[in-house]
């Protein structure tokens, strides 16, 4: 197994608050991954990292053994020996159309749907990189037959779904462009116990027969680690633990972690 | 009598019911915790409490007196503080003032006119009102080991900082009850100790504080009573024991053990 | 004549008076959609389209009046469409876009300056004398039951009817459309798509600008073409696009012909006087943000605790 | 020349009143107002038309000018403070262009299009201040600028501009404190108005004239760019800002030079401050003034 | 920030410097002009000023005042407001030293510049300031332009007398221009029982008209009075076409602008105004017009022509006071410039009343196409309209 996505000790800031100090982690072709941790750890700003919408301010990011993102040593980039306030690192590194064109598909988090548009819209503008007519209607076709539900509301502005619903049209928006890579930010959030497990077979299946590796990060520990091949844990900021999900589940300090055992 | 309390409260925005039917107390003298999965309405239900978001149905009562609709300026005049998730400092000022003006209601004359006047026409005035808040707020600075860092501006503090202003600012304003919504998101574990420590002593002060919170070892070990919001339903409340082991608040938070 | 007449005649100057407005607004509605400030040199670039339009119609329509000077009309309007595209591209290129992150006092002052150097700009290099355009077609009215009709009304009209069509149409359809709407709906999540978010600020600008050029084109035949010609017209068009519904195409239609109406019947049939007229807007302004701040058709948002 | 230069300190006089009002609503409460010409021409007419009309004494139409600006004020500021950022400007310059249209058009009152002339010049103790000796109605002038920005920076300096800066910096985080937003902001409305209003007065009094066409909205645009370029926030800073404005208005004349450099000239050149400025620095020339406690007036030894 | 601070100083001194370095030389004499250059009246400051700029190039060419002594514009943008032309006139009177004002072009910057000048004891002359309290300011204040008292009276008699208009309908713009020719035409044209059946207002650089010209029909004048801008006019008299009004239009001064033939086409046609006399085809008006035409590109208006009257009448004060008193003095100006008598301008032979108003009467054109023809000189004495022969 290769390594698809392969980040190497970033660090985020916002101000003078660092999210993220430091990560290191990977996923490979194939695989299903989860990143668990408590609200405000700063599993969502992993995700937006990797997809450029966070600037890093250290270590580098790789995707299919190409650099997207990186930062060298001095930091940020100089010019006339003033530091350009536009944009931190090198020019090189992509911007998140460019990483959405290779392949990456984030369904960011509170599912972020389009909601003045209608679902068939909202799937329009996933395949938005698509320039083949014929293949939008079939992956259109595609996820209706996925996810009836949406078949039968493609007409409806998306402001009227239900959160459950809103959370499939956004999985299934980012599937509209086939891509390697989905990442998911808290596929659960806000939804009920049912909705969510549909959710998960869902992602099980687009792994399955699909060929997409998923990162999914989640707070709902219990599901994702069921759900998943491999998990990481974050707390402030910082990987603490990384093992195969199943040991995981069974890890003690992951209990601590959310319940406050100790 | 409760310190606080919601009956029946509900806040629906359209058709998304965030809070539904909410029985929430605050005894004097205890710290009480409100837990629950994202998305639970913890927050929502603070902003209903405190004045920020009026309440579709339901009531808010404070020692005995409605307060449902009452405005958030009023409310905390009555002696209700609050944090906020996403700290809201005045980033532009300093540390000092961030305190100062928690502060603001409590000196001089109680009515805007008064104070407008005050300022413009007794110069002398300002100067010993400024005095006399600064006193205050230094005070209040030193509970925290802040007095050091004073002039700097709040946006320029790290964050565990920026969050124990925060509580200072609230402080400042005197209040009856203290309400704080995840004062330990990102800190460190080191950080976390010396913020339950922080708000034992709150406490100790005879301020009855309320908190929203992640962090279940922070949780589990202040808290007096505790209080679990799931899907804007109030599911469980207890002390920490009978909270840590019942089962409708692991499913919550585990997901639900399949069999 | 009689009164049903003359509220006819009011209808129908209201209606073209309003239909101006709301193509305006229509420009103005576009770039507040997705940039979420006000574009205060749209009028200017309206401006600087007319006069664009102006010299290419006299350029080329030659001596007499026939089917060429009408063709030669719209090539000229497409000239000044054209010319304000770029205008607009640059101007967002140069002095916006670097505001993006900035607080939202810094782009709208940024505006106010960039209406300044375009509207004296013209006025040094193309002199502050008024300019005529001459109809490419013959005006006489048509009179309909005493209501006297003009045929550059009627391009009035219809020029806004389909502009305002092909937008929507555009703006619902087309695959540039619908980023148009996902990049003003939610800049970071178009990104994700794909779409390259600053490319569609560009292209809405370009649109919107060739939209005001085209307004100040139409306009310029009956109230000439002089430098300050789109400050009160632009204001007046934001103010329907507010009344509308900012960042709403259909809103802004709505809000333009309303306000035509409301100041044509305003003065003619409620008394208001005449020089009271650009009171009417600014009070309907007044109210309607008082009322219903997101406008006639628009949606309200709430802020996040 | 030199009355020429003193005519352009009068001038920058005049603007910094406003500029000084202007910097309470947008400087301290973030109050993106374009109203300060409604205000001006308000303060203004309450002069011209009680001196020449009525045959009040000046001194006494300053606080009526004051007093019904503020009036304004407030009847603006309690409905529009509930818009933000550009709905408020909007709506404020909507305003301004109100009280222009009705000042050109309520003819029994204020003359309409054709103003008011012939306003009778300022005595002070039996001593005339006319606008023909400069330098006495400058010392007249500034004086009021020296009051005012003695009381605005007072004001700001007490707790109860540290409120205005906590509302700009943090509506709802003000309100869990215990402030008052919406009657402070009213209050930030009232005292820029009666500012605004009373620089309306001192300029009819120097124009001996008053006409509509005055006041349009550009004097607002004006003014803003006063407290932008200065730096907002900093009563220093929007009186240097006034300053700095007013000679680039006179700046071809100052050079001699209004024959050759095309009229236009100095409209460009004010556009292109405000881009670059807006770009390069956002926050003027001075910045932000750093807050410092307010300083006892009458110390021993102490400096005021 | 010190830096930033330091270069704005150093600028600013800069910028001084010149000042300081401008010396009053005897081969030199400057007079000064304000009138709005930018703005939406800027096109009126520039065509009026380029009369007097005509005025003063011929007069160098022929060697300037006692064949020695150039004569210097200076244009100052009042931007049509008060406060700018204040401060114009300031520069002009301590800085460039100016003799004698040309200007203002507009009323309101008229009275607050004419207070000024009258203070400063500088003489002015207005070439286009009509209202009829301008000239009351003091004894340094003149003009070359008819006051709307004047205009107003013949306008109102000849509408009633010679036109036999009973029921006048009325557009007229908000501003003192406009108001003031409206007002005076209603005092007279109502004393001579007249009757005005309604008088609608728009606002300065209004371009639509429709809904008080629909007004104005529905109130079924005989003719409808415009005492407009040209703009405006143009305006109005294309809008009333489409409207299908055919009621005669009536109009004043403002349509003496040549510009309105390009702007209005051929919808000037039948147009009836009360304007400025013109010693009917004089070849000294011909000539001006020409040279004006040859030099600038377009055509002056009246009030171009009153500022090269104007010019020209300084030109003869200013050698009259040079050839006595061998310098420029400011009270002799004002003193010779007062005494002139049966100057023979392009407009006519121009004499000043004693308030320093143009001792004028008024000219009746009808516009036949796009050509102005003269009617007749008409002026109002004791309320009776009296024709110039």
């Amino acid at each position: 197994m290769s390594k698809l996505l392969d980040i190497d000790s970033i660090s985020v800031s916002y101000g003078s608050i660092k999210a993220l100090r430091e990560v290191s982690l990977h996923v490979n072709e194939g695989e299903i991954v989860c990143l668990i941790g408590a609200n405000g750890a700063g599993k969502s700003t992993l995700l937006k990292a990797i997809v450029a919408l966070e600037p890093i301010t250290h270590g580098s990011i790789a995707y299919q053994g190409q650099m997207i993102a990186q930062i060298d040593e001095n930091g940020a980039k100089k010019k006339f020996g003033v530091p350009i306030r536009r944009s931190k690192g090198l020019s090189s590194n992509l911007r998140t159309d460019e990483i959405a064109g290779r392949g990456v598909a984030l369904v960011p988090e509170g599912r972020r749907v389009f909601a003045d548009m209608t679902v068939e819209e909202n799937l329009d503008m996933g395949a938005f990189l698509v320039r083949d007519d014929e293949l939008i209607a079939r992956k259109k076709e595609e996820m209706y037959d996925f996810f009836p539900i949406l078949g039968a509301r493609r007409k409806q502005k998306t402001r009227s779904l239900s959160g459950g619903e809103q959370q499939m049209l956004a999985i299934a928006r980012a599937l509209m462009s086939s891509p390697r890579l989905l990442l998911l930010d808290e596929p659960g959030l806000g939804l009920a116990p049912l909705i969510i497990q549909d959710i998960f077979e869902k992602i099980h299946i687009i792994n399955r027969e699909d060929k997409v590796t998923v990162f999914l990060v989640e707070q709902n520990a219990s599901i994702a680690l069921k759900a998943s091949n491999r998990g990481y844990v974050m707390e402030n900021g910082v990987i603490v633990l990384s093992d195969f999900s199943t040991n995981l589940l069974e890890n003690e300090k992951v209990r601590a972690a959310y319940l406050g055992d100790s | 009598m409760m310190l606080l309390e919601t009956t029946k409260l509900t806040r629906a925005y359209g058709g998304v019911v965030a809070v539904s039917q909410v029985d929430f107390q605050v005894r004097e003298g205890l710290i009480t915790g409100l837990i629950g999965p994202n998305g639970a309405g913890k927050t929502t239900l603070f902003n209903n409490m405190t004045g920020l978001d009026t309440p579709t149905s339901g009531k808010v009562y404070f020692k005995g007196a409605d307060i449902t609709n009452r405005s958030a300026h009023k409310i905390c005049r009555m002696g209700i503080a609050r944090t906020f998730q996403n700290i809201r400092l005045f980033k532009e000022l300093s540390v000092l003032e961030n305190v100062m003006v928690g502060l603001h209601f409590k000196t001089g004359k109680s009515s805007t006119t008064g104070r407008v006047m005050a300022a413009f026409l007794s110069y002398l005035k300002v100067v010993d009102e400024y005095e006399l808040m600064n006193e205050s707020a230094i005070k209040w600075l030193e509970f925290f080991q802040l007095e050091s860092l004073k002039d700097e501006l709040a946006k320029n503090l790290p964050y565990g900082h920026q969050r124990e202003l925060e509580i200072a600012r609230a402080l400042a304003t005197d209040p009856t009850i203290l309400f704080l919504d995840e004062p330990a998101a990102g800190m460190n574990p080191s950080e976390t100790d010396s913020l339950m420590k922080t708000i034992r002593r709150i406490r100790d002060l005879g301020i009855t504080v309320v908190l929203i919170e992640h962090d279940m070892k922070l949780v589990m070990n202040i808290c007096d009573t505790i209080t679990v919001l799931n899907y804007g339903q109030n599911i469980a409340q207890g002390t920490p024991a009978e909270i840590r082991h019942n089962p409708k608040v692991v499913e919550a938070y585990l997901g639900k053990e399949e069999t | 004549m009689g009164s049903i007449a003359e509220f006819f005649q009011h209808l129908m100057n209201g209606l073209t008076l309003g239909g101006i407005y709301a193509l305006i607004a229509l420009g103005y509605t576009m770039v507040y959609g997705i940039l979420k400030f006000i574009n205060f040199a749209h009028g200017d670039i309206l401006m600087v389209g007319s006069y664009i339009g102006l010299f290419t119609f006299d350029a080329i329509r030659g001596q007499t009046m026939g089917p060429w000077t009408v063709i030669a009309f719209f090539i000229a309007m497409l000239a000044g469409m054209l010319f304000s595209a770029g205008l607009g591209m640059a101007i967002e290129r140069i002095a916006y876009k670097p505001l993006r992150r900035a607080t939202r006092l810094a782009p709208l002052l940024s505006a106010i300056g960039v209406s300044f150097i375009l509207s004296n700009m013209a006025a040094w290099m193309w002199g502050t004398k008024s300019r005529k355009l001459d109809y490419p077609f013959d005006n006489s009215p048509i009179y309909l039951k005493g209501v006297s009709i003009t045929p550059h009304q009627i391009l009035i009209l219809a020029v806004v009817i389909v502009m305002m069509v092909a937008l929507k149409l555009f703006v619902d359809r087309s695959r540039i459309g619908k980023a148009m709407r996902a990049t003003s709906l939610d800049q970071d999540t178009a990104k994700l798509m794909g779409i390259k978010a600053d490319k569609i600020i560009a292209i809405t600008f370009a649109i919107g600008s060739a939209l005001a050029a085209t307004a100040g084109f139409l306009i310029a035949l009956e109230i000439k073409v002089y430098p300050s010609m789109g400050t009160m017209t632009g204001l007046k068009a934001f103010v329907a696009a507010v009344v509308g519904g900012i960042g709403n195409i259909s809103g802004a239609m709505l809000g333009g012909i309303l306000l035509g109406l409301l100041e044509t019947f305003g003065v003619a049939l409620l008394g208001i006087p005449y020089g009271l007229r650009d009171t009417i807007a600014f009070v309907a302004l007044i109210i309607i943000l008082l009322v219903k701040p997101e406008g006639l058709l628009g949606k309200a948002e709430k802020e996040k605790v | 020349m030199f009355n020429f230069i003193l005519l352009i300190l009068i001038y920058t006089a005049i603007f910094a009143l406003m500029a000084i009002g202007q910097n309470l609503i947008t400087g301290y409460v973030g109050l993106l107002s374009l109203t300060q010409a409604g205000f001006f021409a308000i303060g203004s007419y309450v002069t011209a038309i009680l001196s020449v009309t009525y045959g009040w004494n000046f001194w006494l139409t300053v606080p009526m000018a004051a007093l019904i600006s503020s009036f304004f004020g407030l009847l603006i500021g309690l409905p529009t403070l509930r818009l933000k950022g550009d709905y408020l400007a909007i709506a404020t310059l909507g305003f301004g262009e109100i009280v222009r249209n009705i000042l050109n058009n309520w003819d029994s009152l204020t003359n309409g299009p054709m103003g008011i002339q012939r306003i009778p010049m300022i005595s002070l103790f039996g001593i005339q201040i006319s606008p023909y000796k400069k330098w006495g109605f400058l010392v007249l002038v500034w004086i009021f600028v020296l009051v005012a920005y003695f009381l605005f920076d007072r004001l700001a300096k007490s707790r109860l501009g540290r409120a205005l800066e906590a509302i700009r910096e943090d509506e709802i985080a003000a309100s869990s404190m215990g402030i008052n937003v919406t009657r402070y902001k009213v209050w930030a409305f009232i005292l820029g108005a009666a500012v605004a209003g009373v620089a309306g007065s001192l300029q009819a009094e120097f124009i001996l004239s008053v006409t509509p066409g005055a006041f349009t909205f550009m004097v607002s645009i004006m003014v803003l760019c006063m407290v932008v370029l200065g730096g907002m926030g900093n009563f220093k800073a929007v009186i240097l800002g006034a300053f700095i404005i007013q000679f680039i208005s006179y700046f071809p004349q100052l050079v001699g030079l209004s024959n050759v450099i095309p009229p236009q000239f100095k409209q460009i050149l004010f556009g292109l401050i405000l881009v670059v400025m807006m770009i390069w620095r956002p926050q003027g020339i001075l910045g932000r003034e750093k807050r410092s406690a307010p300083r006892r007036l009458f110390r021993s030894g102490g400096d005021v | 920030m010190k830096k930033v601070l330091i270069a704005t100083l150093l600028i600013l001194v800069v910028s001084i410097i010149p000042i300081f370095a401008q010396g009053a030389s005897e081969s030199s004499v400057k007079l000064g002009f304000i009138g709005p250059m930018t703005g939406d009246y800027g096109n009126y400051g520039n065509l009026i000023s380029k009369g007097a700029l005509l005025a003063i190039e011929q007069k160098n060419a022929k060697g300037g005042i006692a064949g020695k002594i150039q004569i210097e514009l200076i244009v100052e943008d009042s931007e049509g407001d008060p406060q700018k032309g204040l401060a114009g006139i300031e520069k002009l009177a301590s800085s460039d030293k100016i003799v004698a004002l040309i200007g203002p072009v507009f009323t309101g910057v008229a009275f607050a510049v004419g207070e000024r000048v009258q203070n400063e004891g500088i003489m002015m002359v207005t070439p286009s300031g009509t209202h009829k309290d301008i000239t009351d300011i003091g004894n340094y204040v003149f003009r070359t332009v008819a006051s709307d008292g004047l205009q107003g009276d013949v306008s109102g008699h000849y509408f009633y007398e010679k036109l036999g208009i009973r029921k006048l309908g009325v557009l007229y713009v908000k501003n003192d221009y406009s108001q003031g020719l409206y007002e005076g035409t209603k005092a007279s044209f109502e004393s001579r029982g007249g009757v005005v059946t309604i008088a609608e207002t728009a606002q300065i650089g209004d371009k639509d008209f429709k809904t008080q010209l629909t007004k104005i029909r529905a109130s079924n004048p005989d003719a409808i009075y415009i005492p407009n801008y040209t703009a405006e006019m143009a305006q109005i008299l294309e809008q009333a076409t489409q409207l299908g009004i055919k009621i005669p239009f009536l109009s004043s001064d403002g349509f003496s602008n040549p510009e309105i033939y390009d702007l209005a086409g051929d919808y000037t046609d039948g147009v009836i105004y009360v304007g400025p006399t013109q010693v009917k085809e004089s070849s000294d008006y011909k000539k001006f017009v020409a040279d004006y035409t040859a030099k600038w590109g377009f055509a002056p208006d009246s009030f171009a022509t009153n500022a090269f009257d104007a010019a020209n009448i300084l030109f003869e004060t200013l050698e009259k006071v040079y050839a006595k008193n061998g310098k420029f003095d400011r009270k002799a100006i004002r003193d010779t410039f007062a005494a002139t008598k049966d100057f023979p301008g392009v407009t006519g032979t121009v004499n000043f009343a004693e308030n320093g108003d143009l001792v004028a009467y008024q000219g009746v054109y009808k516009v036949e196409g796009k050509t102005p023809k003269y009617i007749g000189t008409y002026t109002v004495v004791d309320g009776e309209l009296i024709e110039i022969k």
